[in-house]
């Protein structure tokens, strides 16, 4: 039974292993460039620049990362807060 | 007009519910799926335009199904049978019946074409799903009892307002309303509560994770669905709702983002989903309805699927809390591949649900040009990876390997709701036509173009890589997060605490007061009475005799000088 | 007609109301159950007079149909106010019962004291 | 059968007045509660009857031994008292199988025959306040339901039961004496002990006699609202209803300050508003504050009260609040609201007090600590109170809700939307005291009192069943209660100057 479960654990311990990092990082690299074959279609001037909503996605999901350490560092109680 | 009152979805289901309550065994079970699965076919053979009833006086439309209430309906019902598939290993009777008087309930919200309708269809709503939140056992009764609380102040905001709105414009069919008069924004705050707006949200994260594994799934589904619903068919276009729509949206992510239960977890991301939509009401355009509708059908199927998911979880480990679980992909595959697609769907990743309808939302907003908000939804629909979309599979299914937990997946009717709802955030994905036809407005919309494919694969990719890069900040952390409640659950308590010595002390104070007074007066008058103070003492029937001569008095002056 | 013949031409009225404003005074101010019932009594007593005096007309004969007499007093009011007497007995009588039966229960019968007792259960 | 038609106006008072003899010398209990029953269940038919007939044709007189009005007593039966008539004989009719097990259980022996005669008494008393035209004849029936009622409450168990009594005694009896000095008054300006002979004389003696007129609209007014329970006059109240028989309290909370109301509503529009224009009168200056007063402090009492008979009887000083309200806005919604909330807390009130009663019955205490669990072992019995209790908040789809509607229409109607505001923001209330009974029932843990208690025998469990039924019934129908009712305001407005 053991042993069962380890071997079916194998291959994803592999998987996240340095070689998905690369694939993911020339994932990230390819999506970048398609900018330069699509077309948006522009809206508000800035949207249409290149790379835009990459690094906007990157920028909006560390904003709200550090939003929410901050939200956190105030507001966060051991959950037996509320017995009474 | 009686045979199809009766013939109407909501009531079909109410006589499932009753049904269920006199059956055992396997009779028990056909009528938990015969009947969603009946109520699904009566939407489709519900009487087009409207019946119409008379109730003091006024006309009421118990049912008017048109293109938006069908496409509800539709997904309502189905959203039901997956609820009940998923709970068909559940003994609870008491939650499984009320769990189709709450599919009722919706599904009377649904197609009702009157406020006083609507009204009733609500009421059932709140007090069906409190007993589900009841169901969950004993640690859910305080929680049930906040939702109960919270549910009611909203059905008595709406009810002022229905009634307000009755008495000020004699009008009692639904319509697209302004909110410009006082019973117009009470109908609007009651709509809201149950939308977990602001300052109410709280209940949601409270009252969602008490309940049982089986009994969120359908939680999850109708209550802030109808909320949507309804806020469509009377305030599209408010434009408040967009800048409540997007705190809403916010909220959810960064609580989301802290949370360690996965049940509190879906809670957050089912207000910050609503918070989209909720905003996509606000812009209000054709485009933007569409959106809403589509999209409210599709994360009743996609959250639906992650709540099954957190309960297959919760079932078969006994465990929730995300600090105790992690590298459960092996022990149960089928959960996790389901756990995926429904994040996938959540994160409107190409080829799933939540693409086809979302961005519906969002090109409204561009359409309209609304550059804040097309960029504020832009940054909410990155900020998905902070929870169900990338957090939760990760923490729970992969992640570091925890202490192992011996579980598997569950029994096979769990399996297969899970597999239905996994396969039909794929087929609405892959084939967005049938949804579209559905849809209320005539809009032709193109959701596979390059550019929005690409989009979305940047965004959310590169929310991912910050995400990743940042994981360890986000890590489970045993705690909860303060939230709103904290208002009414700690100085609220106090307060009560110090009302209830107050007005024990105020009634005593107010006679003895009065009764001092009467004393001076009374000393001043009659000087050689014996000793002073007689009428300081508390004496009920003195005093009462005291209040009637100051009645009589009061009376008589009024009287004369009137 | 000056304030001073005014007065005195109503004097039953102002005997009504002195007797009227006393018992409702007791009831008031007194702790005893038997005195409140006794002011109570007053109170009711003044009723009576109130609905009486005014059926009283000088050089009026008792109400007994006669050729001789044109003027007689309203007998109503006697009629009504038996009634109201035998009311008002009963009430006494049935408060006196209870006052009886709260001595025997309690002890007292000052009101004060018996609302201090219940108040310390 | 002509001949008996034709006496059906004193049968409804002379059946219950002479049953109370004897049942009185019938000594055994379950003897005495059978024939009090059969004596009960004559009365709504009679006033079903005459209802009949005053709604298909119209208001029916009957001379007392034959004296004309306005010499004799005259007995007059309008749409408005036809339907309060109705009503208290109804709703004591559905109780009365509910008394015997519950009387059985809370009084001795050979009390009981004792018990049913003063219960009949009162009854007859309730009914004669309510058919008759007779100014004087109302105080005597004032006092033979007050005495009787006064008897009933000191038979509770309870020693504070006494007390109650005693206090409920002082006031009562003042209330009634300041009522029938407001008689005296308008028999001294008009001549007459007649209601509707009154109202055409009075608008004569007013132009003559301003001052005694204002007066006796004073103390009839202060007299009456001392028997309705009207804020500040309602503190004999709470320990009333708490200490009586659980019976008892039921029958009273349902009929009592009815009657009382409808007494009022006869004084205020049949014998003051046909002859003087009633805003000139301080009626409503009077009502709204401490209507409202009623329906806010009794209800944050009633918030805070340990003991649920307490606590409702705190609830039904804050609906009488309502009541009132409606009276006072003298619009034809606001009245209708006021007649039907009548019916409606009739039946709302009395399923909830007869809950209580088996609450009693089976786990023998009320305090509302001692309860937790007990919607789990007297399920039936709670659900009821639940229901009811809803039906009391005004939730949509119960009877309460009608009531609250037309109040809230009323008040709108005359203009006065923070009114209209002020009466659901105090529904409010109402659902945390029942929402405060509802968590202890069902959201504790069973305590040591509900644990081996169920639901009581089916004769208790059906009237409170059917009374429940009826205060969600008459949310959805609402021909009876509401087409009456707005019949009713339009009749008494109707009548105005």
């Amino acid at each position: 039974m053991r042993d069962t479960r380890r071997t079916s654990k194998a291959p994803l311990t592999t998987l996240t292993g340095k070689d998905m990092r690369k694939a993911a990082l020339v994932i990230l690299i390819v999506l970048v460039l398609f900018d330069l074959v699509v077309k948006h279609h522009e809206v508000f001037g800035i949207d249409g620049t290149f790379g835009f909503v990459a690094w906007f996605g990157a920028l909006a999901c560390f904003c709200l990362i550090l939003l929410a350490l901050a939200v956190g560092s105030l507001l966060r109680a051991p959950e037996s807060t509320y017995d009474d | 007009m009686t045979t199809s009152l009766l013939t109407s979805p909501a009531s079909a289901l109410l006589v499932g519910a009753l049904a269920l309550l006199f059956t055992r065994g396997i009779a028990h079970k056909i009528i938990l799926l015969g009947f969603p699965v009946l109520a699904l076919i009566l939407v489709f053979h519900a009487p087009t335009g409207s019946v119409t009833a008379n109730y003091l006086g006024y006309a009421l439309t118990p049912i008017r199904a048109d293109a938006l209430a069908l496409l509800f309906g539709a997904v309502f019902a189905l959203a039901a049978f997956l609820g009940a598939l998923f709970a068909l290993d559940r003994s609870s009777t008491l939650e499984l019946s009320s769990a189709l008087v709450y599919a009722a309930g919706a599904l009377g919200v649904v197609f009702a074409g009157d406020w006083i309708t609507l009204f009733v269809w609500w009421e059932i709503m709140a007090i069906a799903s409190t007993l589900i939140v009841v169901c969950g056992g004993e640690k859910a009764y305080r929680p049930a009892f906040r939702y109960a609380l919270v549910h009611f102040l909203g059905g008595v905001l709406l009810m002022a307002g229905i009634a307000g709105e009755i008495a000020m414009s004699g009008n009692t069919t639904i319509t697209s309303l302004k909110p410009d008069s006082w019973p117009r924004w009470l109908i609007l705050a009651g709509l809201l509560v149950n939308a977990g707006a602001p300052p109410f949200w709280a209940w949601v994260s409270d009252a969602y994770p008490a309940s049982s594994w089986s009994g969120m799934v359908f939680l999850s589904v109708f209550t802030t669905k109808t909320a949507a619903y309804v806020l469509m068919r009377a305030f599209p276009g408010v434009e408040g709702l967009i800048w409540i729509g997007l705190v809403m949206a916010v909220y959810g992510i960064v609580y989301a983002a802290l949370e360690n239960d996965i049940r509190r977890l879906l809670a957050f991301v089912i207000v910050s989903q609503m918070g989209i939509k909720v905003a996509g009401v606000g812009i209000g355009t054709p485009l933007a309805l569409n959106g809403v509708a589509a999209h409210s059908a599709a994360a009743v199927i996609y959250t639906a699927l992650l709540v099954m998911v957190a309960g297959s979880v919760m079932r078969q480990t006994g465990k929730t809390r995300m600090s105790d679980l992690g590298s459960l992909a092996a022990a149960m595959p089928l959960t996790a591949f389901a756990c995926m697609i429904g994040a996938l769907a959540i994160a409107a990743f190409p080829l799933t649900s939540g693409f086809v309808s979302k961005s519906m939302i969002v090109d409204a907003a561009a359409k309209q040009h609304l550059p804040g908000v097309w960029i504020a939804l832009l940054a909410v629909s990155a900020g998905v990876v902070l929870h169900a979309g990338l957090r939760l599979p990760w923490l729970v299914f992969f992640g570091a390997p925890k202490p192992r937990i011996a579980a598997g997946d569950p029994p096979q009717s769990m399996r297969i709701a899970m597999a239905l709802a996994a396969v039909l955030c794929m087929v609405i994905g892959i084939v967005p036509d049938g949804l579209y036809v559905m849809l209320p407005h005539q809009v032709t919309y193109v959701p596979y173009t390059a550019s929005h494919v690409l989009v979305q694969l940047q965004l959310l990719s590169f929310a991912a890589l910050t995400f990743y890069l940042m994981r360890d900040l986000l890590k489970p952390q045993p705690g909860i997060t303060l939230d709103l409640d904290w208002l009414y659950r700690r100085p609220g308590a106090w307060l009560a605490c110090g009302f209830d010595d107050l007005t024990a002390g105020a009634w005593t104070r107010l006679v003895s007061g009065i009764n001092s007074k009467a004393a001076w007066l009374h000393d001043l008058l009659v000087t050689h009475h014996g000793p002073t103070g007689t009428f300081g003492r508390t004496w009920p029937t003195g005093t009462m005799a005291f209040w009637t001569t100051f009645l009589l008095g009061a009376f008589l002056l009024i009287a004369a000088l009137g | 007609m000056g304030g001073f013949e005014n007065f005195f031409a109503h004097y039953n009225y102002v005997a009504t109301i002195v007797l009227m404003v006393a018992g409702l005074y007791i009831v008031i101010a007194r702790g005893n159950m038997i005195k409140k019932l006794i002011g109570l009594m007053l109170f009711q007593t003044s009723v009576y007079l109130l609905y009486i005096a005014p059926g009283k007309i000088i050089g009026g004969t008792p109400p007994i149909l006669d050729a001789n007499f044109t003027i007689y007093s309203n007998p109503l009011p006697h009629v009504l106010i038996l009634t109201a007497i035998v009311v008002g007995v009963a009430t006494i009588a049935l408060g006196l019962a209870i006052v009886s039966r709260i001595h025997e229960a309690y002890g007292t019968i000052e009101e004060d004291e018996i609302i201090a007792r219940d108040d310390q259960e | 059968m002509n001949a008996v038609t034709a006496q059906l106006p004193a049968l409804q008072v002379v059946i219950p007045l002479l049953g109370a003899i004897i049942a009185a010398f019938l000594r055994r209990g379950t003897l005495a509660w059978a024939w009090a029953a059969l004596i009960t269940a004559l009365t709504p038919v009679i006033a079903f009857a005459q209802l009949h007939q005053v709604w298909t044709n119209d208001t029916i007189s009957y001379r007392m031994g034959g004296w004309p009005p306005p010499i004799g007593i005259e007995y007059r039966v309008d749409l408005l008292n036809a339907f309060v008539l109705l009503l208290v004989s109804l709703v004591s009719t559905i109780m009365m199988p509910y008394a015997r097990r519950s009387v059985a259980h809370e009084i001795d022996g050979d009390k009981q025959a004792w018990f049913y005669c003063m219960y009949l008494l009162g009854l007859a008393g309730l009914l004669g306040i309510t058919i008759t035209g007779d100014a004087f004849n109302a105080f005597v029936f004032l006092e033979i339901s007050s005495l009787s009622t006064y008897v009933m409450i000191a038979m509770g168990r309870d020693r504070r039961a006494l007390v109650a009594s005693y206090q409920y005694l002082i006031i009562g009896t003042i209330g009634a004496t300041l009522y029938v000095i407001g008689v005296g008054l308008l028999y001294l300006v008009t001549g007459s002990l007649n209601f509707a002979d009154i109202g055409t004389r009075l608008a004569e003696a007013s132009a003559a006699y301003p001052r005694p007129v204002l007066a006796g609209l004073a103390f009839l007014f202060v007299g009456i609202s001392l028997k309705l329970a009207l804020f500040p006059l309602h503190v004999w109240l709470p320990n009333a209803y708490a200490y009586a028989p659980s019976f008892a309290t039921a029958f009273l909370a349902a009929t009592a300050t009815k009657v009382a109301i409808y007494l009022l509503l006869r004084i205020v529009f049949s014998v003051y508003g046909v002859a003087i224009d009633l805003n000139t009168l301080p009626v409503s200056t009077v009502l709204y504050p401490l209507s409202i007063a009623a329906m806010f402090i009794a209800s944050i009492l009633a918030v805070y009260e340990t003991n649920l008979k307490r606590m409702l009887a705190y609830s039904s000083v804050a609906q009488i609040g309502y009541i009132t309200l409606g009276i006072a806005l003298m619009n034809q919604a606001g009245l209708t609201g006021s007649v039907v909330h009548l019916f409606n807390h009739a039946l709302i009130k009395g399923a909830l007090f007869l809950a209580l009663g088996a609450i009693v019955y089976r786990a023998g205490t009320i305090k509302l600590d001692d309860l937790g669990g007990i919607g789990r072992t007297m399920p039936l019995t709670f659900a009821a109170f639940v229901f009811a209790g809803m039906s009391l908040m005004g939730v949509p789809g119960t009877a309460g809700f009608i009531s609250k509607y037309y109040l809230i229409v009323g008040a709108l109607d005359a203009g006065l939307w923070p009114i209209a505001f002020l009466i659901v923001a105090s529904s409010l209330i109402a659902l945390v005291y029942i929402g405060r009974a509802v968590e202890v029932a069902y959201f504790r843990p069973i305590a040591s009192a509900p644990a081996n208690a169920k639901d009581p025998p089916l004769m208790m469990l059906v009237p409170i069943l059917v009374l429940t039924f009826a205060s969600i019934y008459f949310g959805i129908d609402t021909e009876l209660s509401a087409g009456v009712a707005s019949r009713v305001a339009e009749t008494l407005l109707g009548g105005l100057k």
